[in-house]
């Protein structure tokens, strides 16, 4: 066998193509215009997923590196992942919506059908239940990406499920829908019908194009605001009951016990929460001078109504800037002009949402929901996160 | 039916359509024909579950399979490292029967028979003891089993009053 | 030589991979939760830009597939392409924006320099002048793609221009701005400084991501509502002068020659306009019955007013549903219930701008301009687009 | 200088960086030393040009070159059909050595000496009838050119008002 060394040929990032750097790009060609094309990022971006070590792949999430975002809305393939029974793959021709129970005419949508409703694009934060649940005890993950990754905005294109309502009918007592997926976990949660009439939608686009595939191409359900699991994806089914189904994902997962062994059930609302994006655990500051703090806020009640800025652990506030009108049940990018003195620093930001909910620190939330996280308080941690500046420039996660 | 056919899209379905599905309620409603018991059970589980739950559903963590513990835990619900299971923490008996028809085993889920279904039921109620060994499980006696924790879960305070400006 | 025929081997479509299709995905394991991914789209949609066959690939464009287009946000791999040089690969350590001319300090900024600064996320549309000069005589293209796909909007992240002349400070005569691409066309455009400080930005983000290199990776001119040429990609300087340079695009492309022989010159805002995506041309409707009448409204001159939709070639126009609140400069989903009775149609829509300004005909357009289109008159065709339905239920791009 | 530090980013540009770049505007300020004759300039044009733009700058529409049309055209402006070319269009003969000096040849942009340019711009000029071919072109004489249609342009009209409700 051959023993010649070689050298290793470069790879390019995910989501890239590799092509040859010229010194001047002024003086050759570039690339042609292709006819056909799809684009794919630069090679010189490597930003990816990073899934969390379950034990099975198949029952696992990813979380989107926040710390690379700009703006509001999350790259379609930068998009947070949490699977039961991992990424099926379903061809739209034969992929339906059968709706039932509790209306005067179970009926079925073909894809097509769906299509051919009115439809509404709305920009929505999906936020899983879980994000953050390494953090109760102690700071554990180095970065914002691990911290707060399980959060992803989108263009969601779709119909509301008041239009389907409409056309199935509903009995008086139809109090509860049960969505469905076509997954392997065939997924189940039960959705109360007053969000789903106020609103819910049955999506199938994403940013523009068709639902990505671990999004739940070709069909999800979007309600807004809610935690992620209840979004379900790979929508095959709605049945309309005058009560819940209490399914394995609204019992045994998605249920906040308390410190007095109660469990909270159907804690559906996710709270305000906000984070620095940057700086952010794991950077290195180069040196003292300017730096524009920035980061998220969003609320499943509503709007953002304002974001205060701290640098010195929350001793004392200022208002940050909101990069754009607050959208409900949706991300808003807030901004801090901060000249950095070189001396050691802990930044933090707060949110409060339109109905005058603050974002609470750990300790409110410990001394409301008891000292047993992340085993039995596993969900719904929105609180105040702190990242310390070393004098040397380094950035940690910490709690403070 | 003006209302209903407002956009003209959609088929009516069909009742056969609509009996494919499944969704068990805690009234066990939509509940299958057919019945098992814990030692038919015992079966099912040594063949189809134990590999990943643990011959004594003591859960299995290794790489590639991550099955859950299903037993134990009572008791331990108000402490600081509280144990969830099947036994100690879920409220609905109906809920085993409706998740480990849709989703177990794992590895080929919705391949087991409703006589397996109920018996592999029978079988981890009766490991955890909220079923006699000798109880038989089927679309009438599944919905009256009373799950320990029955009363362990109350509604949603959020949002919390404390944490207003 | 083997000549046992082989099956073709399936090929995804760009932008997807291929995997099995299961029977029934929910008695099998999905795809694996990846470590280090960045998603794709489904193998199911095709969609893609198409070339516009230009002698040399090079210089050429490709069009936004406009028919498919869900909501209001392009995704990043069909927004539409004009390049006169290809598309350069740039490394970004290796990038410099310099700004000089009549400042009074004449600066360098790197990519990571140019990061540090506070940024701002916009929503925007870009057009380009050439968008429709096809259809100046009669109906060339066959789909709205082909008519109207030099349209595509992102939301994009990036630093004032603002901001950088406070760094560099400007001479009180400063009056233009000349920006140049780094491109092999080493691309240029002139630039009032009006335009300048109000509201150009500086842009390194697109969709929550880095710039897409055929969107001028590492970094862009953004002018939000000015004609798509003069957001100049790849940009790697910006001169401050009193006068215009008068550069090639500017004078001999990119001016609008009139039926009179007289060319009107820095003609750089894209006015109002608005295009029917659904149905469009080469669609087939199934049959008489419902259907949601949807397209896209845009104007350089600030928000959307209001759309007019028609299905009787104008003769009568009722008001459409407009999706989102219209932002500045930024497309807008407009949608209109249509219950068709299967007899002939011509559909058409007709937006109006907060400043009054309502999208004309093209007759009104030829009285203005000149007959002499597309020889003369290439660029700035607003007008009305129609589509006409036939009984059988074919849609055509039809002068109407 | 604090409100250039402001923020503290960027360096400032030493006038050697600056002097990398140009862009001439019809003043001709930053044109470069050197010079050229149409005679140089017919050289230059069919060893590096005539491939694309045609032997007679008629132009060559073939695919994978797709040069424009460079001569020509005089007149035509008004007509329906008009054909804009250097010639007939251009109103500055300084945009002729920027875009030349930038972005010709296609195939290899930047490639000449500024000699070069200075010679087949001379040497376009004088087959347009818009110099003699005796002239030289350098930073003097090139922004004196007098072009045909140098008063062809107007400023945008736009938006119309007749197009308003
Ligand atoms: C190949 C591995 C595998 C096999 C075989 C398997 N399971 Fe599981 N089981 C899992 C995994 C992994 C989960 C967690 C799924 C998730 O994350 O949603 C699970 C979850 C469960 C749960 C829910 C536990 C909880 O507390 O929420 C029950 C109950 C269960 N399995 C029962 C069974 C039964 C009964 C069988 C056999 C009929 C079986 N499993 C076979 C891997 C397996
Ligand atoms: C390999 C082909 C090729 C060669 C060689 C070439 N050109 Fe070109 N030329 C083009 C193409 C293609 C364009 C149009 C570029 C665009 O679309 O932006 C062009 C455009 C031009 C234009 C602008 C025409 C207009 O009306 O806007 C001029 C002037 C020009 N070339 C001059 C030259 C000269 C002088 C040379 C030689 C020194 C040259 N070209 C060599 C292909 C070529
Ligand atoms: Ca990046
Ligand atoms: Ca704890
Ligand atoms: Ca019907
Ligand atoms: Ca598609
Ligand atoms: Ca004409
Ligand atoms: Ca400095
Ligand atoms: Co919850
Ligand atoms: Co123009």
């Amino acid at each position: 066998a051959s023993r010649i060394a070689r050298a290793e040929t470069p790879k390019a990032p995910p989501g890239a193509v590799l092509y040859d750097v010229p010194a001047d790009p002024t003086k050759e060609q570039g690339r042609p215009v292709a006819d056909g094309s799809y684009g794919t990022r630069s090679q010189f971006e490597t930003e990816v997923r990073m899934r969390y070590p379950t034990p099975n792949e198949n029952t696992s999430w990813s979380l989107t590196p926040l710390d690379k975002s700009l703006g509001n809305i999350t790259p379609s393939g930068l998009h947070f992942e949490r699977h039961h029974g991992g990424i099926p793959t379903i061809d739209p021709a034969k992929h339906n919506l059968l709706i039932h129970g509790m209306v005067d005419q179970p009926m079925t949508f073909s894809m097509a059908d769906i299509k051919r409703l009115p439809s509404v694009t709305r920009k929505h934060f999906i936020e899983c239940s879980g994000n953050g649940l390494t953090e109760w005890n102690k700071p554990t993950m180095k970065t914002v990406q691990g911290t707060h990754g399980l959060l992803s905005t989108s263009e969601w294109t779709g119909v509301q499920f008041a239009t389907f309502a409409r056309e199935t009918g509903l009995k008086v007592d139809a109090a509860w829908v049960l969505a469905e997926g076509a997954d392997a976990a065939v997924m189940t949660r039960s959705i109360p019908m007053e969000k789903m009439l106020k609103d819910a939608l049955i999506v199938y686009g994403q940013n523009g194009e068709a639902l990505r595939p671990e999004q739940g191409y070709p069909l999800r359900l979007l309600l807004p605001g809610y935690e992620g699991n209840t979004h379900i994806k790979w929508l095959r089914r709605l049945q309309v009951s005058d009560k819940p189904f209490m399914t394995r994902e609204e019992t045994s997962k998605y249920t906040d016990l308390l410190g007095n062994g109660k469990a909270r059930i159907f804690s559906l609302d996710m709270d305000a929460k906000s984070v620095i994006t940057f700086p952010s655990g794991d950077m290195k500051l180069p040196g003292p001078g300017f730096y524009d703090i920035t980061g998220l806020a969003w609320t499943g009640r509503g709007r953002i109504q304002s974001v205060d800025v701290s640098v010195d652990s929350g001793k004392t506030w200022y208002p940050a800037r909101l990069e754009s009108l607050a959208e409900p049940m949706c991300t808003v990018r807030f901004s801090f002009p901060w000249m950095w003195d070189g001396k050691t620093a802990v930044l933090q930001s707060r949110c409060t949402d339109e109905t005058g909910y603050v974002q609470p620190t750990l300790k409110q939330l410990i001394a409301i929901r008891g000292d047993n996280g992340p085993f039995g308080s596993i969900y719904h941690l929105n609180a105040i996160q702190s990242w310390a500046v070393s004098e040397a420039g380094d950035v940690t996660n910490v709690h403070a | 039916q003006s209302v209903i056919d407002h956009f003209g899209v959609g088929q009516a379905a069909t009742a056969d359509e609509v009996a494919k599905y499944f969704s068990i309620p805690p009234s066990g409603q939509g509940l299958p024909p057919g019945s098992g018991t814990a030692k038919a059970g015992a079966e099912v589980f040594a063949n189809s579950c134990a590999a990943c739950h643990g011959d004594k559903m003591q859960g299995n963590p290794a790489k590639g399979i991550g099955g859950d513990r299903l037993l134990g835990g009572r008791g331990s619900l108000a402490s600081k490292t509280p144990v969830k299971t099947v036994e100690s923490y879920w409220p609905y008996a109906t809920t085993l029967f409706d998740y480990v028809k849709r989703a177990m085993p794992f590895s080929a889920p919705g391949s087991l028979t409703d006589d397996e279904v109920y018996a592999v039921v029978a079988y981890i109620l009766s490991q955890a003891k909220i079923i006699k060994p000798t109880e038989t499980m089927d679309a009438k006696t599944l919905p009256k089993v009373a799950m320990p924790n029955a009363d362990g879960f109350i509604p949603d305070a959020r949002p919390e009053p404390q944490l207003y400006r």
